[in-house]
């Protein structure tokens, strides 16, 4: 029998397929599509303190292999998502990681107590890619001692077993020195990669195409960057966990992560063109595993990294 | 139509299918293009949109497209077909043009909301901009059933881009044109002639399809004259089935809030008058997560 | 009569297609496809010091509407360079901008004064995308004080009339803060923008696909990058000409990277697929700017920062 | 062949066109395809390689994708056809199989090197394996047209990779086929029969073609039995015209210096004791530009 098992942090999942954050509703929209429980995780969108309109429209443009989004974190703010969405998700019986997102430390902070005593919970993502209203508008996981300052908070709040997984972006000189940072700041695991900071240009109205003007690429187009993100910390902090997302599109491309150093994989943009991707990567990935002769999804994190060193 | 309380329904009868192409046909500036689909045929209603994955395999494009659904013919299982009526535009609708019947599409439908039905006989005017005529005629066919007088104004910047094939203007007691370039019917815009078919006919309610400037420039006569107003809008899509929320309209509730609401699943037929048509590339002040 | 003129710091161009460096051999291997003449400049791949092997091979993938490089500067040095290629070039009559690289400040400084007397080049393109052999093999364009340092070289030794163009790296973050250094160190104009660290890990063999591990992410897959970096300087830095690139394949990309701030287009990747790729964009440039209603180029240039202001 | 003294004449006859596909039909493992080419046809000779665009508009594939070239038919200008041997690999050569007749594929040629053909006639052996055996017919051809004796060596992994067409058996004295599998001729490799043939037909040099490892094995065979050996290479090439600098190979040159030479530009024809076979993943020590 073939063993897909996977764990984050000490919290194990049934499989490594999940949403990633943003890219999946509230759920009920999929629920159409496959059963949620069929999911490793369901990765909620990541949630702030309070509701929220997000930036407005346009808010995307479709890219060469790709698509940039703008959407600003729209959404209901916490509290309403506990009491709405939270419930719903637990009584499908989906596996749930929560995605939360501040403006500054304190919010961090304040997300992680609301979060530390709700149930059915298996791990909180830290989304650590947003602009940082104390600082400028600098984006937390730029910056070594704002991305610290923002997983020290949630470290401090949150208490006992909850995985913390802190998401990074890789619009950075060194993920690795983010990632580092993180770690020794209190994170569990990682996840990489967040969205990379594009702009389109409308050749007709000749002005950037997003309201937003930049936004986030997303898609196959930026796969090589995250394998590259995930090898390179990967083999710096070999017994981190890894939740690898962008661009994965295929079972192949899932395994791609996975032998890079992910422990689990994401599912973004591919959602959109194909509201059932997960579960057709989850069955492609299976295959994949399976006919490269390895016995457990385990066996294959990171091992690309066999034999040959460090990143020349 | 109420928005917003849709949660338990959202995409509630959609189905994902590899549909085949049973005709593709070129009409003026557009392509007719009918898909074998089964039983989804069934669960259509006029204003419903389907979303079409473009390119093929190793195709560049990773979004799908929507198209309104012009009509479908129920055959149960076997026989339903959906018909779209698609202008090549960008790559992704060219490419969908360009396909041979025999082609298989990945495509989801039904998806969104449809046009409300009055439960009364009412005077309807369906007014369509260039393919947005597509999904009135399916409309007008439902009203017709229902006992209603359904009169239409079909506009376009020419001939060409007019969409009125000839069984669908059966269905209509009168049908009036307008063209930019007066290549066809009236020379002007679909607004020049609203008031006068609205008074004439003594309309209750307008149902529209199109560009947004004409969505917005029909409910300013509608607002005016007191009329109600119920429109199929138009927004970027990245995903068609909620997830993604790049489709937001700033739409005000029957609470009197203001919030950015996903065409997709809330839409895209609307209440023309809960639509905060002036809010071009902002947020309108107020808005529900503005503070 | 359409003005299709640009200038890069100075020097007039009788159009803005550029090659882009390493993507247009010696010239010798393009002249069959088309007359080099009518470039706006062909510019040569980057020359460093001595002889050089490059990588070993596999050295290129392909990716989702891009590829993966690792060719490591594989060139003949300098003397050689000047003694064969550039001779060549001239002959032929062709625009010529040389593009540099060094693995340490001094290397920048000995190539300046080897080319500082050299006749018929236009201007110099100075790639600082390597990795800087005297500290820890970072890259030099990732550090405002490496990059600044080796600009500085070039400045000092190149004397005279000859425009630096400095060619960052988007892997840094923020790619404003290195532009504002090395033009405070001497550069005349920047060139926006190299490739983009990635990797790609061979499903079959489970191991990275190039011998090099990773390699520069090229193509449509990063023009987003491209657009959004070129737009960020040219708001920050109005009055510094941009060569731009990343990922341009048709006129209309071309138009977009102008219309973000770029005073001059250079054509890497699309090459590879199409030899003549150049010549088409020429064409479909110039058909979009007479289109749009444009009397010169000259005018579409940033033309999408009119009106509102910065990036939010 | 001497290698690297080629500069003046790079890509000297390539030319580039949208080629209409003639024929495409499925042989065992492979589809062969035929282009309508025109006077290109006129240009290749034994050994040179086709570019060609694979994926059509809005294709992800942004890099051409080599082919040897089987054999062409020149009929001049207009009735010029070039022929290639496919195995749908990948997502380019799968959408290249799948392209029906009428389809017309960017393409250039003839690219690279050729075969040395000897100027006296001589005893010739030719070894393919796979779909390496496409541009040895066409070379076996013109080495008899000189009055060679043209042995012949085919292998694969199994039957159905073994491309061996009847007319271009026709043209050698011997054709000898191994599978790994068994499932035709002899059981095992091209290089278990080498020496044999060799010997018994008295063979002055190898013509070959397959893949890297095969290459290599042949080499061997050929050195330590002192027989020239001429093999078209297969690395991974991005541009195909000598741009890129992706597909180099470290080769000897006359002056026993190694340099890492381009296949496309420099090959794909090589002598074989020129390659350092042994250097995977490796630049050899002593390479010129290592210092
Ligand atoms: C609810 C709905 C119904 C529609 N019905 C029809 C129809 O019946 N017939 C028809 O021809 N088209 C219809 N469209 C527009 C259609 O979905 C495509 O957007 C349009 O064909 C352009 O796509 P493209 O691939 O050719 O252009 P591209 O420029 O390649 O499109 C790039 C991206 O931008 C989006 N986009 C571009 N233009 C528009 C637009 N005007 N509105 C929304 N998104 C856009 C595309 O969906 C795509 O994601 C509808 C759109 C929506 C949202
Ligand atoms: C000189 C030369 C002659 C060739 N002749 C033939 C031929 O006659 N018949 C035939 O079927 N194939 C031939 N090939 C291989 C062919 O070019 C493609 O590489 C192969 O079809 C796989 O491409 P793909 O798109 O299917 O695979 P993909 O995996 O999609 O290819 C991805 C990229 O890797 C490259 N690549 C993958 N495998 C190889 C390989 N084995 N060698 C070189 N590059 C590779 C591709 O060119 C492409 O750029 C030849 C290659 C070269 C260099
Ligand atoms: C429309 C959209 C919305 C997203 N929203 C979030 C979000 O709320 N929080 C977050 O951490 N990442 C968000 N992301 C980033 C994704 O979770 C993911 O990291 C990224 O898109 C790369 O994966 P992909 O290429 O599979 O999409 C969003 C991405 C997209 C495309
Ligand atoms: C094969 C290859 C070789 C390159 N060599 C160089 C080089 O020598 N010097 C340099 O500055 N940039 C080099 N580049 C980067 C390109 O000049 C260009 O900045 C980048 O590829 C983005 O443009 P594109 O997407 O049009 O290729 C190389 C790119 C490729 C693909
Ligand atoms: S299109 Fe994705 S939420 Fe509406
Ligand atoms: S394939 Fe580009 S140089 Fe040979």
């Amino acid at each position: 029998m073939f063993n897909f098992q996977t764990s984050i942090g000490q919290v194990n999942f049934a499989n490594p397929i999940f949403t990633a954050s943003g890219c999946a509703g509230s759920g009920r929209e999929l629920a159409q599509f496959f059963n949620l429980t069929e999911l490793g995780a369901i990765v909620t969108k990541s949630i702030m303190l309070k509701a929220r309109s997000g930036r407005a429209t346009p808010r995307m443009a479709e890219t060469p292999s790709g698509m940039l989004n703008s959407i600003g974190l729209q959404g209901p703010g916490i509290d309403l998502f506990l009491e709405k969405d939270i419930p719903w998700l637990r009584e499908q019986g989906a596996n749930i990681v929560v995605s939360i997102a501040g403006e500054s430390v304190e919010d961090y902070a304040v997300l992680a107590r609301k979060l530390r005593s709700v149930p059915g919970i298996s791990a909180l993502e830290v989304n650590i890619s947003c602009p940082n209203v104390e600082n400028r508008g600098q984006v937390f996981a730029c910056h070594p001692t704002t991305a610290r300052a923002a997983i020290e908070a949630v470290r401090r709040n949150i208490g006992g077993e909850l995985p913390i997984i802190a998401k990074l972006t890789p619009d950075v000189t060194s993920i690795v020195d983010i990632a580092t940072e993180v770690v020794s700041a209190g994170a569990d695991a990682l996840a990489l990669i967040n969205t990379v900071l594009g702009m389109v240009i409308d050749t007709n109205s000749m002005r950037p195409k997003l309201a937003g003007k930049t936004g986030g690429l997303s898609g196959p187009a930026i796969r090589p960057i995250a394998v590259r993100a995930i090898y390179q910390v990967r083999e710096a902090m070999p017994n981190v966990n890894i939740l690898g997302m962008g661009g994965v599109a295929s079972g192949r491309d899932a395994f791609e992560l996975i032998l890079a150093g992910a422990s689990a994989v994401s599912i973004g943009t591919a959602t959109f063109g194909d509201p059932s991707a997960a579960m057709r990567i989850k069955r492609e990935l299976q295959d994949e595993l399976v006919s490269h002769g390895f016995d457990s999804l385990h066996e294959a994190i990171g091992y690309a990294h066999r034999s040959d060193g460090g990143l020349r | 139509m109420a928005v917003g309380d849709r949660m338990s329904t959202i995409n509630k009868n959609a189905q994902q299918i590899a549909a085949e192409i049973i005709s593709n046909k070129k009409v003026g500036a557009y392509h007719h293009i009918v898909f074998a689909v089964g039983d989804i045929a069934s669960h259509v209603k006029p204003g419903n949109f389907v979303a079409i994955s473009v390119g093929g395999e190793n195709s560049s494009m990773v979004l799908r497209r929507a198209f309104a659904i012009y009509r479908t013919i129920d055959r149960g299982a076997t026989g339903g077909a959906l018909e779209i009526v698609v202008a090549p535009h960008g790559s992704g609708s060219t490419w969908l043009t360009a396909q041979m019947p025999g082609v298989k599409v990945d495509l989801i439908a039904p998806l969104g909301t449809s046009f409300g039905i009055p439960t009364e006989p009412v005077r309807a005017l369906l007014v369509g901009g260039g393919y947005g005529s597509a999904p009135l005629f399916g409309l007008s066919e439902v009203l017709k059933n229902r006992g209603c007088r359904v009169d239409m104004v079909l506009g376009a910047s020419t001939a060409m881009k007019i969409y009125a094939p000839l069984d669908g203007k059966r269905s209509v007691s009168s049908l009036t044109i307008t063209t930019e370039d007066g290549s066809t019917g009236l020379t002007g815009k679909v607004t020049d002639v609203l008031a006068e078919i609205i008074e004439t006919n003594q309309i209750d309610i307008i149902y529209s399809c199109g560009p947004m400037g004409m969505l917005e420039a029909i409910n300013k006569v509608a607002s005016e004259l007191g009329i109600m107003h119920q429109c199929a809008v138009e927004e970027a899509m990245a995903c068609g089935v909620g997830v993604c929320m790049t489709c937001v309209l700033p739409i005000k509730g029957s609470d009197g809030q203001i919030r950015m609401l996903r065409s997709c699943i809330d839409g895209p037929v609307v209440d023309g008058d809960s639509v905060i048509w002036e809010a071009k590339r902002t947020i309108p002040e107020g808005t529900w997560g503005t503070n």
